[in-house]
């Protein structure tokens, strides 16, 4: 049960329903710079690719993209750059956000708005708006899932499959996910870590279920290494449990959708975050307003919802889904 | 001169400076030496014989502490010591210099002699310190051309082992060893040599001198003593009591005839083998010419540095000519060493170790690294022909220990020598070119090579070879080319041409 | 005497991965209660050992001959994007499972051409022409595949490379027959005394005639053909392509050939020594896993480990030494 | 004539390196209206290089002595992290900024020690050693740090080590001094002579006296040295440890110490080539970001530009040959 890859006609359809505001309307001409850990994997290409596509939108939107990178020293002296050159906003998704925040506390200082994206600055002055996705609530989410449907059997087996260890944000939806357990008095019996890699979701996942003769449940972090999860899964020839991912790539939301599936559900991690981020960001450096909103301004922190998608509602967000 | 012995120098039997007892030295799977006893007494040059491998190395690493003795004793001043490292025996005065060019090629000359005994203050190199005194240790050695901050790298062989030897001379040893000092030299360069060596002597050093070339010996040793197997046998001979047929026997345990072999003469109707014609390297050398015909050989003499490997190495195809023309049997060969091996070339290098040997591999992989294809089939190996080949060289050639899975590592430096002769011999060559084919070869495997080299050329070899021993290539032979700063200043039948003229010949070159 | 520390000395270096190998499985048993020792969990190493072991092979040549390739995890990922576009897989659907294979296996063989080239010829050192390769081969996998991951839908490749065969997976033959053809290159050929004689001396190899720049171009194709054959089962064990498949493999697979007992200096190389290492890195992370071991201490662990199985074989080493005076 | 070559040798060399660095400013200029050349956009180059550039000199000892250290990253980041915890700031807090320092360059110098006594007594191969400090030390650290980034407050540390001099940033003083310091001990003192007697040829040096295993120990210390440096620039330039600071590092430091033009084998190096090949890379990157390149295409063009950069430093060499002879 292979899923196709064929081509999708509408290559707009990641970002979203469009909503046409004035706001849409040509204003004054902004450079945006824009900044992004290394696009290794399906999430954070599409991160990168819904940003370059939403500024497209606006023809009075120039995007400089550096270079993606998971070294912050590199992240930081490109910061230093946009800086230097004068952009009139700075969308940065950082690697790390701790050790990004002086740099852009540097950035907002020197008058250029800075739009957090994802990961969380440590100082509330260094953002002027910050767009989350809600690592510690998508472990919860997955946790509540998997609750709901095993929260009867204390002794069932649940298996967790992380992405890269040392990442915080790894740590906040382990975090999540192991809080969401213990309320309905469940642990995690196994757990590893893949790399977000196909190859590392494998090869980690082939181990797991060595490990594990019998599972009732995984959550896996994350829908790019998902694909090599389910090659796995297929190789040792193993169904008895369901499994939930994370962050809603197409491949896993068609899985869903097939009722076949070991997949049961996956909860999203918008990849438009960062898209967001450049609306935002034009929407400050032009001086405007969010529209819907009765406030005046852009406000300071948008957290996305992070929501699971079941066969029950897997059409809605087909649209949403990015293609792993 | 600072000799302060009260004693008279007519004194029958001085104390002994340095005195080794029953030395033993086992290697995996080899026992080197097996009982050896060497007295050797302040002021004296003290030689060291012994067919190759016969453990003389082993026995000077021994004193130099870079091995250390599975049994025996070691004396100094009558008192035992022992030499755990190489820095223990610089500290009791005892300086080597090694078979082997040990020098770093990346450091400068300088800095290459004060390697481990650096001229600093705190750590830091007192350069112009260095520099000074190491033009006057090369002044000494009398070489004042090399330049104290030239990269060691850039000099060829003999300009290494002047390094060491000036390495050496900057310890103020008690005891100086070396050993084969003289066989990358030149006759001029020995000259010099020998003169530093009695410099040294009339200063109260013991100098401990190993050397194949017994008329060296007879110009400049005091006392003999003899390695034959890993035992001594014969220790503290008198040279100038002591016929060089007697060392012979006493080394070989025959009686070795020490000759050349006789020249049939080449056919006047032979056919020119090897013909090169205006041969060109940059500034190394330029416009060689020359021709060997089948049977022939053709030496090439002339001093340390005169380009002559330079010159055997573009006509190899290992350099590529930057004027000129090469033809094997009249066809014109492409640069690369592999035409010219496919042409029925072959190279015995210079420097077995860094451009011969496969250090690691065993003796009889060494042999046939030319022709391992060949005696396979079909791309594969075979294996046994190839044991088979070597084990049949080994034995024309005596090579010792005779096996022929032992690594080239751990063979002493005269039958790596041989071996690399073995591997052409294998090979069998219509041209074979010889740089320094003798050196480090014991007097018995010497004569052996002559004769080899002369069956070689008797069978329609046309073989072109380079000594820096004169009386070697006249000796050897039959035409000769005198090389001088990269040009032929001579060429001619070598039975109508002397040593002396040689010199002349290439002085007048340089001079010019 | 010399026979006998001929046939001891490899013999005994293996001892002692030999050793390290199966005090890993005692652990395994000892701490698993059956889960470690069972046919599934068995073929789960090998699997896993396949890929990479392929690709250690080819690492063995070109490190034994004196070179080194750090691309061989980027050409891996590239030769899978590759052979898993859309069009060759169109084809394949047409034309049959082999242009898959085909498209894989080129794309492996030309980078490594390109490195060898580069290396021989070019005269670039090996290290900075194929971390150039790493970087270019990552960045045109990233550009073929737009970031996606590719997933191969094309039955009959499926049904080849992912089925069994006397009860193993196919890519576990795979890597068999690659390793049991890489020990005859290596021992039994001119190619392979060829590839010890550059690697031990080039020099001397040149001086004896032997083609060296020729032959370093042959060892960096062959390796790039293993990161083919590597990209073909990772395709097969994966069913994507992907730009980020193979990452790290350089370092993965000189580990493995490292500890094997090849010289990273060049002119000494064992097989056997290489699949060892292998099955011991996979061995490895099996038992971590089945031990639910937290990935930190993993790392921790894996360093010490990897220490002492080289203390252990240098103990091996030099009791051989002994033994043989 | 052996004073020309002596003194023309190096120059050339470094002149292809030169070439290179102004040909890349050249397009810098060129392609990037005014913005590249600004004191700001230089001031950020350097800053860049500052921090994997201290590493690349200490990797420049570890090479040039005939080994190599994969561990800097990890050991980089492991000090990043102990130098932050919230004891070493309490410390800090209580007795001064030098409590972070020292934390990082003990942390660094012992990590280094361990590598060296592993390679120089346990006579275990440099490569994999190190390859198990990197994973070793990348647990610890994450062991040490919960895997949560920690920030560091200690305002003594952040006014020293952020602030600026003479209009420079304290960081690039740093690398200039540890540049400076680097070049004067590997060209003008015993150290460095015997560093690169060691590295070219192990057993002359033995036989000079030398002491190789201890020396050993001390490359690998002082590469260990240079990654807690690093560590401590890394803390003011991030405000932050983390578990992953100095991810890859190895190979960056690596290829600018290659590209430089210092033996992979060991027995040469070169400081200044070093810090040309840390300026290259840094200003390839800054370049890059300047013109607004999709960084896939920045992958393929940074390998075709290594490749380049080394070519024409052959060339030079081949000049440099043509000329001397
Ligand atoms: N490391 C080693 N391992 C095994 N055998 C060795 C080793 N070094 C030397 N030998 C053996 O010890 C013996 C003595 O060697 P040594 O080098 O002392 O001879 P030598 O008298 O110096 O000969 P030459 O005149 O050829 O230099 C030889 O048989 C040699 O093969
Ligand atoms: N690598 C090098 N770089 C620069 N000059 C060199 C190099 N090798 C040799 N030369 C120079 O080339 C000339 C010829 O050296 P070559 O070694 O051919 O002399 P030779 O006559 O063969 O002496 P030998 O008997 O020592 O072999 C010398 O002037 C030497 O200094
Ligand atoms: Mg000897
Ligand atoms: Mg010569």
């Amino acid at each position: 049960g292979c899923t196709s890859n064929e081509p999708r006609e509408t290559e707009d359809t990641a970002t979203g329903p469009v909503t046409v505001t004035e706001n849409d309307e040509p204003g004054d001409e902004v450079v945006i710079g824009f900044s992004a850990p290394a696009a290794d994997h399906g999430w954070m290409g599409a991160i990168t690719s819904a940003a370059q596509a939403e500024a497209d939108k606006y023809e009075d939107v120039t995007l400089q993209v550096a270079e993606g990178t998971n070294d912050v020293n590199v992240q930081i002296s490109q910061v230093e750059g946009f800086i230097n050159e004068g952009v009139d906003a700075i969308v940065l998704l950082p690697f790390d956000g701790a050790a990004l925040t002086e740099v852009a506390l540097e950035a907002m200082e020197a008058g250029i708005p800075v739009i957090n994206v994802d990961r969380e600055f440590t100082s509330p002055f260094a953002a002027r708006t910050t767009v989350l996705g809600d690592n510690y609530g998508m472990g919860v989410s997955a946790g509540t899932y998997i609750c709901e449907r095993l929260g009867d059997n204390p002794d069932a087996v649940v298996a967790e499959i992380a992405g890269i260890d040392s990442l915080p944000l790894t740590q906040d939806r382990s975090d999540g996910f192991k809080d969401a357990l213990d309320d309905c008095g469940l642990d995690v019996d196994a757990r590893v870590a893949a790399d977000f890699t196909v190859e590392g979701g494998e090869e980690q996942t082939a181990n797991l279920l060595s490990a594990e003769p019998q599972i009732d449940a995984i959550w896996n972090h994350d829908d790019d290494q998902g694909v090599g999860v389910l090659a796995a899964i297929e190789n040792a020839g193993r169904d008895e449990f369901f499994m939930v991912g994370g962050a809603g790539s197409i491949n896993m939301m068609e899985e869903i959708q097939s009722g076949e599936s070991v997949v049961e559900a996956t909860v999203i991690y918008p990849s438009t975050q960062a898209a967001d981020g450049v609306k935002l960001a034009r929407l400050i450096a032009q001086n405007k307003t969010v529209g819907d909103l009765a406030s005046i301004g852009v406000p300071r922190t948008v957290q996305l919802h992070a929501p699971v998608v079941t066969a029950d509602n897997v059409e809605e967000y087909l649209s949403v889904g990015f293609e792993s | 001169m600072v000799d302060v012995d009260p004693e008279p120098t007519e004194q029958p039997a001085p104390q002994p400076l340095l005195r080794m007892r029953g030395i033993v030295k086992e290697f995996p799977g080899a026992r080197a030496l097996d009982g050896v006893d060497l007295e050797v007494r302040p002021g004296e040059v003290h030689c060291l014989l012994g067919q190759n491998g016969a453990g003389k190395s082993t026995l000077i690493k021994i004193l130099a502490g870079a091995h250390q003795p599975t049994a025996g004793e070691v004396l100094l001043d009558e008192a035992p010591v022992t030499i755990p490292d190489p820095v223990a025996a610089l500290r009791l005065g005892i300086a080597t210099i090694y078979q082997e060019l040990d020098v770093v090629d990346g450091l400068t000359v300088a800095e290459n002699i004060y390697l481990g005994h650096e001229l600093a203050r705190g750590g830091v190199t007192r350069r112009s310190d260095a520099a000074r005194r190491t033009r006057e240790v090369m002044q000494r050695l009398g070489h004042p051309e090399i330049s104290p901050h030239r990269e060691v790298g850039r000099l060829p062989a003999a300009g290494k082992q002047i390094v060491q030897l000036a390495r050496a001379l900057s310890r103020e040893a008690r005891v100086v060893v070396m050993d084969e000092p003289s066989a990358v030299l030149d006759s001029e360069e020995v000259g010099n040599l020998h003169r530093i060596v009695r410099e040294l002597t009339a200063e109260g050093v013991a100098v401990v001198y190993i050397s194949h070339r017994l008329e060296e010996i007879r110009q400049l040793g005091d006392r003999i003593t003899v390695l034959k197997d890993g035992r001594t046998v014969a220790t503290g001979l008198p040279v100038a009591d002591t016929p060089t047929k007697e060392l012979i026997r006493l080394m070989t345990g025959r009686s070795v005839e020490y000759a050349f072999p006789d020249r049939p003469g080449v056919p006047e109707d032979a056919a020119p083998v090897l013909d090169v014609e205006g041969l060109g390297l940059g500034a190394v050398f330029e416009d060689v010419s020359l021709t060997v015909r089948a049977g022939e050989i053709v030496g090439l003499a002339g001093l340390v540095g005169s380009g002559r490997s330079e010159i055997l190495e573009t006509i190899y195809g290992a350099r590529r000519a930057t004027s000129g023309s090469v033809r094997v049997g009249g066809k014109r060969l492409r640069a690369g060493v592999d035409v010219a091996v496919a042409a029925g070339m072959g190279l015995c290098p210079e420097e077995r170790k860094s451009q011969g040997l496969l250090l690691d591999e065993p003796v009889y992989r060494n042999i046939t690294l030319s022709t391992f294809a060949r005696l396979g089939r079909g791309g594969l190996l075979d294996e046994g022909a190839e044991r088979a080949a070597a084990r049949e060289q080994v034995e024309a050639l005596d090579l010792r220990p005779a096996s022929v899975d032992r690594d080239a590592r751990t063979l002493s430096g005269g039958n790596q020598q041989k071996a690399l002769l073995a591997r052409w011999l294998v090979h069998g060559c219509r041209v074979l070119l010889l740089d320094e084919p003798t050196r480090g070869v014991d007097v018995g495997a010497r004569a052996e090579i002559y004769g080899l080299i002369r069956r070689l050329a008797d069978a329609g070899t046309a073989v072109l070879v380079v000594s820096s021993e004169i009386p070697e290539v006249l000796g050897l032979a039959d035409r000769v080319l005198v090389i001088s700063d990269g040009r032929a200043v001579h060429e001619g039948p070598a039975d109508e041409i002397d040593e002396h003229a040689v010199l002349d010949l290439v002085m007048e070159g340089s001079v010019a | 005497m010399s026979t006998r520390s001929a046939l001891s000395g490899p013999a005994l270096r293996m001892g002692g991965l030999v050793l390290a190998l199966v005090l890993l499985c005692v652990v395994g048993i000892a701490t698993t209660d059956g889960r470690f020792a069972s046919i599934g969990n068995i073929t789960t190493i090998l699997s896993l050992a396949a890929t990479i072991g392929v690709v250690s092979i080819g690492m063995t040549f070109v490190i034994t001959g004196g070179g080194i390739d750090l691309s061989v995890g980027s050409v891996l990922g590239l030769a899978t994007v590759w052979a898993s576009t859309l069009s060759t897989q169109y084809m394949a659907e047409d034309y049959g499972w082999w242009v898959i294979v085909l498209t894989a296996l080129v794309v492996g063989l030309c980078a490594g051409l390109v490195n060898g080239a580069l290396v021989a010829y070019g005269r670039v050192p090996a290290f900075i022409a194929t971390l150039a390769m790493l970087a270019a081969a990552r960045g045109l996998a990233e550009i073929i595949a737009g970031r996606r991951t590719q997933i191969v839908d094309v039955d009959p490749f499926l049904d080849v490379f992912r089925g069994d065969l006397l009860g193993l997976p196919m890519i576990v033959w795979i890597f068999v027959v690659v390793a049991a053809a890489g020990w005859f290159l290596l021992n039994r050929t001119t190619f392979g005394r060829r590839t010890i004689a550059v690697g031990g001396n080039p020099e001397a190899a040149r001086l004896a005639g032997i083609k060296i720049k020729r032959h370093t171009l042959y060892l960096y194709g062959l390796t790039g053909l293993t990161a083919g054959i590597g990209a073909v089962m990772m395709l097969a064990r994966t069913t994507a392509g992907s730009s980020t498949h193979g990452t790290l493999y350089e370092l993965d697979a000189i580990a493995a050939v490292v500890v094997g007992g090849t010289l990273l200096a060049g002119g000494r190389g064992t097989i056997t020594g290489t699949v060892l290492g292998v099955l011991i890195f996979a061995t490895l992370t099996n038992v971590f896993v089945l031990n639910n071991l937290d990935s930190s201490v993993q790392a921790i662990a894996k360093g010490a480990i990897i220490v002492a199985a080289v203390l252990l074989q240098q103990w091996f080493a030099s009791r051989e030494r002994a033994t043989s005076t």
